[in-house]
Formats: structure tokens, C-alpha cells, sequence
């Protein structure tokens, strides 16, 4: 029964998203508009590129929407609504992510062409890059919560929210977050104007449609997971707790995808060079603050 | 609808079938900078602009294509899925093969209502119970075999390499192009996606395959045997060597580059026994390692003779070998026997033991680079024999900046790339994402000036227009001051200034849109959007429309002047230096005082004065078109009226005449003769010509995404360029 | 009843030699760095088996797990260094080709 | 016949049987990706094994580290799939006794003795880091910081070696250009 209504707000966040990013990046806003385009995308020819290596060639985009279902399976909607609340949950839900990476790759290298290889590359570097920034904010957030259960976590918020608490770790973590769905202006793997859709450009149809919604899938989890370690999760006055997750989702899932329009897309070796240099040493410095605040004042 | 998808139109069909119709995702060709410029809004269309054919369901047509386009556009139609629609816009043909569904009027309107019918039209066309096949020239590919080792060696049919014995790959090459596969671009197909496999991770040599279209195959031992495909001399039996040296080798590095071979062997005396690559003309001690370096015997009176890369492994296998399996050419034998693989008779094999002597008299081993190490490695224990060395896959391979040998991959950008100006291609050679080799050409290019000889006045100019869809005002107003300098004739001062206004107001709608494709290069949307949306007002405003528009031209130029973002992406990247040969924006962000209007009387007297920039990178050419967006701003204020230039009545004039306008992307110049009224000669020089030849220069070695943003500031018009 | 025990042993050996096999055979300094990780993987499956089967109170034994992950990853990590440097000075990174490491 | 042998077998025959394709594949990019799910095989076995927070430790560290091995295979064997008939082994014969050999050994060393009683129960997995956390930063502290201070150390190194030296590359250069 949870498993059938989480995944039923899983698919239903994923298409409100859909609508989110179509507003953002076409300018329409049109609440029918994905499920015209999904309902397009199954009608068309799903090709196969010329020589593909065809295991990962399919295997990538079924790979991507696992990664993104195996994170949710781990965020708590509201107390009892989660797939299954792990004592590692925290650490569950990067381990999931990180197949983000693998099916990207598979997707890039698959389809034999050079924009998609260089788009997998690319996510490749990136990866590593944010990998750090995203465990180790999650470090700090497990250090107060005293504990790697996302519901821990959440609860431990109910006196603060970790974005007063630990705003610097915020910070961290949403960049990479963006970093991780591939968000404007991070966008290095699919990059429309330097590399025509790189680990994209390739799929058509119904394999498009899979891509699509993977991605989806993992923009809301990102969200998702910036609410619950951030923002409180469920806490909320007044609104049921599963309506305060709503929102607050939906608000996070928002500001990623609008971000990206004002700003040009980043340098490649630029970004890389601030996640190692600036980003790795600010989120030390994160988790030594929090550690000494957490046991200085007691919140 | 021709290019529906098989299947009937029922039920769950026709729902699927209304989406679509619904769901227009549009590839423009030539490119949507052409789009702007002929004053077409695709968004406020409702269309969705894609970034790839695959992911297109109509191929819109801006205007018939230039021929070199045509093919280009048959691959793009071919990569998108069905059910795919085309929309004509505009008079002329659309190429071979391709049939348009919708036609419709080259204009805002135009498109809406092609747009209205094809969503008619594929609502009920989507699914057909018969499909066509599609096929055209321009994709038909065939297999051809080459060795992975001699990449020269090309064959029509499976077999062994007759070089080392190896078994021949396929590989596949678009038709028509023979053994040339990447001589000819505009049959590369667009876009990527299903391009051929040198764009791909496949060690493809294709890029080496040009070089044998002409390289010819002659005896070692009888010079006057010349052949154009490998064998075997006919006198003697032995291989043919491939002669090399000719011109087409050139810029084909990779093609086992012996020139640091050669140039050692002719003056290799002295090398360093643990450093084989340490060579000297004198004694002395390795630079290395400090051990003396040692004589190499035999060398200099080699000198000049054709040193092919016979790879020494199988040379020495070959040289001892008399008897060989024709299932396993890698089994070799002095004894004749049963192959121990698949227990077959051995061959002889005939002319060995001359070939022996040959082979090796004539070539420097000593000095061949890492040679010693896979020579004795071949008869080292525990290899074997089909064991294949990296050492001479990764040997001659040209090497990175960091120093590391990596794969070469071919990568066609354009001519219909989201990131590059419609009709521009790029064959990109890229190590990892870094930019090894760059040939840029124009698929678009001006034909002749005057095609069908002499040419009344009044349709040169219209034909200069037209050539160039990006700037055609300022090419009109080239096109009338020359003409008027021939007949002699003045212009009064006050239309001079009214034209001058006119070039401005292009200037701004250019720069503007020069600025929408940054945005869409770089991810910035809202720039991308309100560039567009300003071009597209601007380029028909009148005199107050566009006073009405300063503040919000002002507004969006604040914005950008204070991006770091943006600074920090164009900063560094696409740098010039002060001396090049280039003009207009690119030539005055590097501090180059140039400017065709500092000379002109009429701009002389709206108070013009030549704005410069410094810095000479992308960031400084940014800047230099907002500074000049603002100056012509300006100008046009100062400026009374407005009107586009139209050729004065010439009569029967004859004479000679030379005019220079300051076109958005630099000073373009025109020199023509007149005889009797009708334009007789024509030359022209555009700025983009220059421009071009700068690519190689600002896009070496630079990260693929950094390439593009230096080839996109220099604001390229491939329609400007001459074939 | 040991069932559990045995089988994750029988796997962990099974792996031990596919690593074994694999770090002899390949001629490729990468693919043999792929053998070792799989025999280190195997140690990882004992290590664990133990502790779960045999002593699940000794929490020391996951602690050496821990420690075996991140030698796994010095492992490639050194290698991979090598491995650069060594294409970037031969162009190889063939094992065939490495005659001036032997002995 | 519990569950746990019954997922213990199935996650083990998958662990072993991507191992082999490892080997057998001819595409590098393959190999790397099967040792990958392989890894991830005995991340899933740990779960088994009620050992949690290792198994998900494991099946999050392979992705990253056999991602660069993908792209390590791409880079230095210039051709991950169209060579796909390059033979890249040696030794077969040796190897493959050797293999057997240690295999058959390990095997009589696990099949022989008497293991005795298996436990039963675990503590939870949530007192297992807790466990883990106290043994890491209390009695096993000085063991778990040599061992981080040497992995930099070899990090570093590795990185060292990595780096080209500037003089050396300006040689190459210099001498490709000739």
C-alpha cells in the first residue's frame, strides 16, 4: 500500500516537473503539455543508431529510471510514508545516484557517436567532481541528526531547519544537486549549444520518453532530498505533513530549473576547478562548523 | 502525409495521432539566425525548437537551400523518426528526394498558416497503411575492409592485409565518395548522430584515407612499376611499397609520420642505447640519462630511401618465414607442415627471401624509434605470435598538449549545428574534448556575382541583397554607393544620412542577434529570448519604434555588462592578436582603430567616432557589440530619417566604381565596372573571408565548448564567403 | 546449520580464481588492475561471511572491510597513475611491452 | 534451504558470472561495466548478509571507481569496440591452471574444516554503525588514520607520477614537430 501511493506521488511530482522544466525551457506553461509530448513520443520511430553497442544502448535510459526509483524508495513523504526507511538511508540514496552516473555513461557510449561520448565524459568528470559535495553536506546533516535515517533526519530538524542550521551546506548541496540532474546551468552532458543534446542526441521515441522521464525522476529526487535534508521534510504547520513535502518539493524542483535561465552555461574545467579547489574545502569546513556547533549548542 | 509511420489510424492510433499534432518539434534549416532575420518568431508559432533531428517531427525549410546544402538536409530528414512532416517556406525547390507537405509564404503568417494545415494534415496522415521507403544518394553507404595496421591498405572484399597478414575490418563510407571519404564534406551527413563511424569511438583511419586515393604503390626493387592499388610487382612478386611524400599527404599527421624518422636517419650517427629516440650527429652523452651515446652503423648511406612502416614484428617473422597457413597468415614456418590451428597445409610462400634482403638494406631500423624494444620483443618469451603491439598502434599517433597519446575522434559540427551559424561546418578533429584540428568550410557560399553576365543595375543590387540573408541592408547600401560611384553620381546628404540610419538600425538587429546566439550556445535563455525578441522588432522598426525600444535595448545591455557569469565564460577564449587581418567588431575588440564609417562623410557628420575595445578575446568582442549597439542607438537618433537604400536611376553611365561599407561583421568592399548601364564586372571582399581563416588559430587546443563560443564570436556569415 | 557460510566461501573462491585467471592472462595493465580488484572482492566476501556467520559481536571485522574498499581504491588509483605515466612515455600500457620492469 | 542461501546464491552466481564476462568480453568499456555489476553483486550479498551499511557502501563506491576504469579503457586502448577481435592475453594456459589451482585449494579449505554453529542474529543495523563508528574513532583509531594517512600518501604519489613533467613534454613536442 505505501510502496503503491509513493509511487503513485512519484509519478505524479515527475510530471508536474515535466511541467516545470517545459515552462522553463520552451516558455509555455501548459499543465496537458508533457502528456501531449509523451503521448507523441510513444508514436514516433524509435531508432537505432547506425552500429550501437544495443545492451547499453537500451540498458541506459531503463538504468537511469532505476537510480532515480531506488532514491526515492528511501525519501519520507510524510512519518510512515516511505518505501522502506533504512538505518542507511542517507548513504542509500548516494549509492543510487551514483548508477545516475553509470547510466549515463552506458547512454553516452551506446549509441556510437562522438556528441554522446563526449556528453558521458564529460558527466563523468562532473561527477566526481560534485560526488564529494554531495556526501559531505550529508555528513554534516547526519552529525546533528545523529543518525543516517532520513526520517532521523527530518526529525531532528523540528526545532530548526539545517538551512539556518548549516546554510553553508545548503548551499553545497543544491549546487551539486543541479550538478547531478544535469541542470542548466550545469547542463555539461547534454549541452544544446556545444554538444546538440550529447548522451540525448541519439534516442528518439519511446527511448526518448524513457530518458525523459528518468530525468524527470531525478530532478524530483533531488528535490526531494534537499527538502528532507534541508528543509524539514514533512514539518509544517497547519497543512497535512504530506502536503507540506508537496510543496516544498515542488518549490525546490522550481528555483533548480529556473536558476539555469539566467545564467550562461558553466565552463567545463571552470566548474571542475571550484568543486575540487572551493567546493571540497568549503565542505570540510561545513562539517567541522556544524561538529563544533552541534556540541556547543544544543538544538 | 509522406513520411507517415506504418501502422492504421485506429483508436489508441488517432489519439496518439492528435498529440502529434499538437506536439510540433521543429528543425530549421538553415538555421534559426536565418529565421530571425527574415523575421520569423518560431516560438510565438507554438513550435518547440529542437537541437537535433532526431529529436524533430518537422523539418522546416527557410527558402530553397543552396545546392551544397541539399545533400545535408536529406541526411537531417533521413535521422528524424517518423511520422515526419516537411513545411516549405517560401519559392524555389526543395531538394532531390524530399517532398514537402505543407507550402507556405516566407513570412511570420505564412508559417502560421502552413503550420495550421499540417496539423490537419498529420492529426489524420500520421499513420499510413503504406510507407514509402526513403532513400536518396546522399545516404547510401558501403562497406569497405581495411587493415587496423596499414590503413592504407583498402579493400572492396574480406581478405588479409597483404602487408602483415592481419584480417581486414569493415568499415563503412558513405557512397559516391570513394576512397575518399572525408575529402568531399558536404556528403558528411549534418548532424552526428548518424554520422559515419569516424565520428564515433571506433579507431577509425579514415581520416588517413584521402592520402591513398592518390598515394600510388611502386616496387622496391623496379622503380618503373607503378600501381595505384597495393600488390605485387609484377617483375618480381615482392609487396608494393606505398610511395608517400606527395601533396595530398600533407595535414594527415596521423598517416604513420615518418618525417621524424627520416630526418634522424639522415643524420643519425650516435644514439643512446636505453633512449633509442636520443639521436646525434655527434659523440657525446645522452641528454636523458648521461650514458655515452653509441655509433650506429650503416646509417647515412641510406639516406632518402623510402622508409615505409613495415612493422619490424612481422618483417622479422616474414624475413625468417617460408611457409605460411592461408587460413592463419600469423602462422609462419621455415619447414613445410600442418597448421597448428586448423591443421591446414602450409603454403609457400614465394619471393621471401628476396624481399629479406630488401627490405632491410633499405631501411633504417636502428633509428626507427622504440624499434629495439618491439624488434627483440617479438622473439621474447611468452608472446605470441598474433600478439598485437600498442606500441606500434600508438607510434607516429599524434600527441596531446599533456602529453599523453590519445584516440583522434572526427566529429562533423554543422552545417545545420544548434551552437554555429546555419550553413557553417566544422571537421573537428577532437583528442578527448580538446580541439586537435579544426577545417572549417562554407556549405552556403555566394555563387558568382554575375551569373548571367551583364546585369541591369537594379538586379545586382537586389541579387547582392539576397546573397547574404543576414545583413542584406548593408550589401544593398554596398551595392548602390558602388554603383553610384561608377555612374559619378551624388547623393544628397540627406537620404545619405537616411540610408546611414538604415545600416545602423541592421547593425543593432545583427549585434542583437549575434547576442541570441550566444544565449542559445551557452544555455543563457534569457538572453537567448530577449535578443530575439529585440531583433526580430527592430529589424522593421521605424524611427520612433526604435527610440521606443532604448530603454529596454539599455536595460538588456546592463544586465549583461554586469553577468560575471557571462564574463567568466567568454574571458580568455577566442584570442586575437592586434595584427591579424581582421575588421569590423573582431578587429576593434582587439584595439585596432578600423572602422570604414571613421572616413564617411555622412557618419562624420552625425559626430561618429570609432569605438574601441581591448582584451582581443571573446569577452572584449562582447563588449565591443554592446558598445557599438549603444553608438548606433545614438546615430539613429541623430539621424532624421530612414530609409533603405534603392539604387539611383543610372541611365546609360559607364565607368568604374569602388565602394567600402562598414558591414555589422566588418568592412566589406565592392568594386565594379558599368558599361552602358548594365553592370559588366564585379569583385567583391567581405569580412568574413578574413574572419574565416582565424578559426584554426583560436580554436587549437582549446576544450570543445570553449571552441565553439571563440568560432561564435567572431559573428561568421557563411553566406558571405566565395567557393 | 552452515549452509550460508559455505556458499558465500564457494563464491568468494570462485571469484578468487576468475581474479586470479585474469590478472595472469591479461596483457593489459588495465584488465590486470580488473583481476586484482576481483580477488580483493573475494577477501571482502570472507571477511564479511566471517563476521556475519562466525562473529557477529566483533564489529572490528567490518572495520577491515572498510580498510580493504580503500585499498581497492589506492589500488587503481596508484595503477592508473602508473598506467599514465607509462603511456605517456612508451604508449603502451601492455605488460608484453613493459621489458624494463622485469627483474 | 533459507532465503538468505537462496538471494546468497543468486547475487554470488551473478557476482562470479559478470566476473568471467570481465574477462571473455572483447570490449573494454564491457569488461569495465561487468566488473562493475559484479561489485555491485557482492554490495547485494553484504545486504544479504544483513551487513547494511557496508553493502551500501560498496555498491556506491564501485559505481565511481569502475566509471573511471571505463574511461581509463577508453583512453588507453584507443579503441574500445572496433578492435574486437584483439586478443589481449597471455599465458592462457598457465593462467587458467593457476586459476583452477587456487580455486580448488580455496575450495578444500572452505569444504574441509568444521566451521561449527553459524549465529543466528545480528545486532541491528542501525547499532552496527553505531558499533562501527565507536571501534573506528575509539580502540581501531590509531589503525584507521595510518591507514587514511597512507592512502593520501599513495593518493598523492599516484597523482605525482601522473602529472607530466613539464621539460618532457616540451621534448615530445618538440620532437613531433621535427
Amino acid at each position: 500500500m505505501t510502496i503503491a501511493i509513493v509511487l503513485l506521488a512519484v509519478v505524479v511530482g515527475a510530471y508536474l516537473v515535466a511541467v516545470l522544466e517545459r515552462w522553463s525551457v520552451h516558455g509555455q506553461f501548459s499543465l496537458s503539455g508533457p502528456a501531449v509530448s509523451a503521448l507523441a513520443l510513444l508514436g514516433r520511430e524509435s531508432l537505432l543508431a547506425r552500429t550501437p553497442d544495443r545492451l547499453f544502448f537500451e540498458a541506459g535510459p531503463i538504468l537511469l529510471l532505476v537510480a532515480g526509483l531506488l532514491g526515492a524508495a528511501v525519501i519520507p513523504l510524510a512519518p510512515g510514508l516511505i518505501i522502506t526507511d533504512l538505518a542507511t538511508g542517507a548513504l542509500f540514496l548516494n549509492a543510487a545516484l551514483a548508477y545516475v552516473l553509470v547510466a549515463l555513461i552506458m547512454a553516452g557510449w551506446g549509441p556510437n557517436g562522438a556528441y554522446g561520448l563526449i556528453g558521458g565524459w564529460r558527466f563523468l568528470g562532473q561527477f566526481i567532481a560534485y560526488a564529494m559535495l554531495i556526501v559531505m553536506p550529508i555528513t554534516a546533516v547526519a552529525m546533528r541528526a545523529e543518525s543516517l535515517m532520513n526520517t532521523q533526519i527530518v526529525l531532528s530538524q523540528t526545532q530548526l531547519w539545517n538551512i539556518a542550521y548549516q546554510p553553508l551546506g545548503f548551499v553545497l548541496f543544491v549546487v551539486a544537486a543541479m550538478g547531478l540532474a544535469w541542470l542548466p546551468p550545469l547542463d555539461l552532458p547534454s549541452a544544446p549549444g556545444d554538444l546538440a543534446g550529447g548522451v540525448e542526441a541519439e534516442y528518439t521515441g519511446v527511448r526518448l520518453g524513457i530518458l525523459r522521464l528518468a530525468r524527470m525522476v531525478i530532478i524530483l529526487v533531488m528535490a526531494s532530498a534537499t527538502v528532507t535534508f534541508y528543509l524539514g521534510g514533512w514539518l509544517g504547520p497547519v497543512l497535512p505533513a504530506w502536503a507540506w513535502s508537496a510543496i516544498k518539493t515542488l518549490i525546490v524542483a522550481a528555483l533548480m530549473l529556473f536558476g539555469g535561465r539566467y545564467v550562461p552555461r558553466v565552463r567545463e574545467a571552470r566548474y571542475l576547478a571550484i568543486s575540487w579547489k572551493l567546493g571540497i574545502s568549503l565542505s570540510l569546513a561545513n562539517i567541522l562548523l556544524v561538529g563544533v556547533i552541534a556540541l556547543v549548542v544544543p538544538i | 502525409m509522406i513520411g507517415a509511420r506504418q501502422g492504421a489510424l485506429s483508436g489508441f492510433r488517432r489519439l496518439i495521432a492528435g498529440a502529434m499534432a499538437r506536439d510540433l518539434c521543429v528543425f530549421a534549416l538553415p538555421g534559426i539566425d536565418v529565421a530571425r532575420a527574415r523575421g520569423i518568431d518560431l516560438r510565438a508559432a507554438n513550435l518547440r525548437l529542437t537541437i537535433t533531428p532526431r529529436h524533430a517531427s518537422v523539418l522546416l525549410f527557410l527558402g530553397s537551400l543552396p545546392k551544397r546544402l541539399e545533400d545535408a538536409a536529406v541526411v537531417a530528414y533521413a535521422q528524424m523518426p517518423r511520422p515526419r512532416a516537411i513545411v516549405f517556406l517560401g519559392a524555389g525547390d526543395l531538394p532531390d528526394g524530399l517532398h514537402a507537405d505543407v507550402i507556405g509564404e516566407l513570412s511570420q503568417a505564412g508559417l502560421i498558416n502552413a503550420l495550421d494545415e499540417l496539423t490537419k494534415i498529420i492529426s489524420e496522415g500520421a499513420f499510413a497503411a503504406q510507407v514509402q521507403e526513403f532513400d536518396a544518394p546522399a545516404l547510401q553507404t558501403r562497406i569497405e575492409y581495411t587493415c587496423p595496421m596499414h590503413p592504407e591498405v583498402v579493400s572492396d572484399h574480406e581478405g588479409n592485409c597483404p602487408k602483415c597478414g592481419m584480417n581486414l575490418v569493415p568499415r563503412e563510407i558513405s557512397a559516391g565518395t570513394a576512397h575518399a571519404a572525408h575529402a568531399t564534406p558536404e556528403q558528411e551527413p549534418a548532424m552526428p548522430p548518424k554520422s559515419p563511424p569516424q565520428a564515433t569511438a571506433n579507431h577509425d583511419h579514415s581520416k588517413h584515407t584521402s592520402a591513398e586515393a592518390t598515394a600510388k604503390y611502386t616496387c622496391p626493387m623496379h622503380p618503373e612499376v607503378v600501381s595505384d592499388e597495393p600488390g605485387s610487382c609484377p617483375k618480381c612478386g615482392m609487396f608494393l611499397e606505398e610511395v608517400k611524400g606527395e601533396a595530398d599527404h600533407e595535414g594527415h599527421d596521423h598517416h604513420h609520420d615518418h618525417s621524424k624518422h627520416t630526418s634522424a636517419e639522415a643524420a643519425a650517427k650516435y644514439t643512446c642505447p636505453m633512449h633509442p629516440e636520443v639521436v646525434s650527429d655527434e659523440p657525446g652523452s645522452c641528454p636523458k640519462c648521461g650514458m655515452f651515446l653509441e655509433e650506429v652503423k650503416g646509417e647515412a648511406e641510406h639516406e632518402g630511401h623510402e622508409h615505409h612502416h613495415d612493422h619490424s614484428k612481422h618483417a622479422s617473422a616474414e624475413t625468417a618465414a617460408k611457409y605460411t597457413c592461408p587460413m592463419h597468415p600469423e602462422v609462419v614456418s621455415d619447414e613445410p607442415g600442418s597448421c597448428p590451428k586448423c591443421g591446414m597445409f602450409l603454403e609457400e610462400v614465394k619471393g621471401e627471401a628476396k624481399h629479406e634482403g630488401h627490405d632491410h638494406s633499405g631501411n633504417d631500423h636502428s633509428a626507427h624509434q622504440g624499434h629495439d624494444a618491439h624488434a627483440s620483443g617479438a622473439s621474447a618469451d611468452g608472446i605470441e605470435p598474433q600478439f598485437m603491439s600498442m606500441i606500434e598502434l600508438t607510434e607516429g599517433q599524434p600527441v596531446s598538449p599533456d602529453g599523453l597519446i590519445m584516440e583522434w575522434i572526427d566529429v562533423p559540427f554543422g552545417p545545420f549545428f544548434p551552437g554555429l551559424p546555419g550553413g557553417l561546418g566544422l571537421d573537428m578533429s577532437l583528442d578527448g574534448d580538446s580541439v586537435a584540428k579544426v577545417s572549417a568550410h562554407s556549405l552556403v557560399s555566394a555563387g558568382e556575382l554575375l551569373a548571367e553576365g551583364a546585369t541591369p543595375p537594379e538586379k545586382f543590387v537586389e541579387r547582392l541583397a539576397a546573397m547574404s540573408p543576414l545583413s542584406p541592408v548593408s550589401y544593398r547600401q554596398l551595392a548602390c554607393l558602388a554603383l553610384e560611384s561608377a555612374a559619378k553620381q551624388e547623393v544628397a546628404s540627406s537620404d545619405a544620412t537616411a540610408r546611414a540610419a538604415a545600416v545602423e538600425r541592421e547593425r543593432i538587429a545583427s549585434h542583437l542577434g549575434w547576442l541570441a546566439n550566444l544565449g542559445a550556445q551557452t544555455g543563457f535563455a534569457m538572453l537567448e529570448r530577449r535578443a530575439t525578441n529585440l531583433e526580430l522588432t527592430i529589424r522593421d522598426a521605424n524611427m520612433d519604434h526604435i527610440a521606443a525600444l532604448d530603454p529596454e535595448i539599455a536595460s538588456l545591455l546592463a544586465r549583461l555588462r554586469k553577468s560575471h557569469m557571462l564574463r567568466d565564460k567568454l574571458s580568455g577564449t577566442g584570442h586575437i592578436d592586434h595584427c591579424s587581418a581582421t575588421s569590423g567588431p573582431v578587429a576593434r575588440a582587439s584595439g585596432k582603430d578600423d572602422d570604414a564609417r571613421s572616413d564617411d562623410a555622412t557618419y562624420i557628420g552625425l559626430g561618429f567616432a570609432t569605438v574601441t575595445g581591448s582584451g582581443g578575446d571573446a569577452a572584449a568582442r562582447l563588449e565591443q557589440r554592446l558598445a557599438e549597439i549603444e553608438q548606433s542607438c545614438e546615430l539613429i537618433a541623430k539621424a532624421e530619417h530612414l530609409s533603405l537604400p534603392e539604387p539611383a536611376k543610372i541611365g546609360a553611365a559607364s565607368g568604374e566604381g569602388e565602394a567600402v561599407v562598414e558591414t555589422p561583421r566588418g568592412a566589406a568592399r565592392l568594386t565594379l565596372t558599368l558599361t552602358d548601364g548594365m553592370v559588366t564586372a564585379a569583385d567583391i571582399g567581405t569580412p568574413t573571408a578574413a574572419h574565416f581563416t582565424l578559426i584554426e588559430a583560436i580554436t587549437q587546443h582549446a576544450e570543445i565548448a570553449d571552441a565553439l563560443i571563440a568560432v561564435g564570436s567572431l559573428d561568421l556569415s557563411p553566406w558571405e564567403m566565395r567557393p | 546449520m552452515e549452509l550460508e557460510l559455505l556458499v558465500a566461501l564457494t563464491i568468494a573462491a570462485a571469484l578468487f580464481g576468475v581474479g586470479l585467471y585474469g590478472s595472469l592472462s591479461q596483457t593489459n595493465l588495465v584488465m590486470i588492475i580488473m583481476g586484482v580488484e576481483l580477488i580483493l572482492a573475494a577477501a571482502l566476501i570472507n571477511m564479511v561471511a566471517f563476521w556475519r556467520y562466525l562473529h557477529p559481536d566483533v564489529i572490528a571485522a567490518q572495520m577491515f572491510v572498510l580498510i580493504i574498499m580503500a585499498v581497492m581504491a589506492v589500488e587503481m588509483a596508484v595503477g592508473f597513475g602508473i598506467a599514465i605515466a607509462r603511456f605517456r612515455s612508451r604508449g603502451s600500457v601492455e605488460m608484453e611491452e613493459a621489458r624494463e620492469l622485469r627483474g | 534451504m533459507t532465503l538468505q542461501v537462496i538471494f546468497l546464491a543468486f547475487f554470488g552466481i551473478a557476482a562470479v558470472w559478470f566476473g568471467v564476462v570481465v574477462f571473455r568480453t572483447h570490449s573494454m568499456v564491457r569488461s569495465a561495466l561487468a566488473l562493475l555489476f559484479s561489485q555491485t553483486a557482492i554490495g547485494a550479498m553484504f545486504l544479504v548478509m544483513q551487513a547494511e551499511f557496508l553493502g551500501v557502501l560498496q555498491i556506491m563506491m564501485m559505481a565511481t571507481e569502475m566509471s573511471v576504469m571505463a574511461i581509463f579503457m577508453v583512453m588507453f586502448m584507443m579503441d574500445p569496440g572496433g578492435m574486437g577481435a584483439m586478443d589481449m592475453t597471455h599465458q592462457k594456459r598457465l593462467s587458467l591452471r593457476a586459476g583452477a589451482v587456487g580455486l580448488v585449494a580455496a575450495l578444500a579449505v572452505i569444504w574441509l574444516p568444521d566451521w561449527g554453529p553459524i549465529a543466528a542474529t545480528v545486532p541491528s543495523a542501525g547499532e552496527q554503525i553505531k558499533l562501527l563508528g565507536f571501534e573506528l574513532l575509539g580502540r581501531s583509531m590509531f589503525i584507521f588514520e595510518s591507514a587514511g594517512l597512507t592512502i593520501l600518501t599513495a593518493m598523492v604519489a599516484a597523482t605525482m607520477v601522473a602529472i607530466a613533467p613539464q621539460s618532457e613534454t616540451a621534448n615530445k613536442g618538440a620532437r613531433d614537430g621535427a
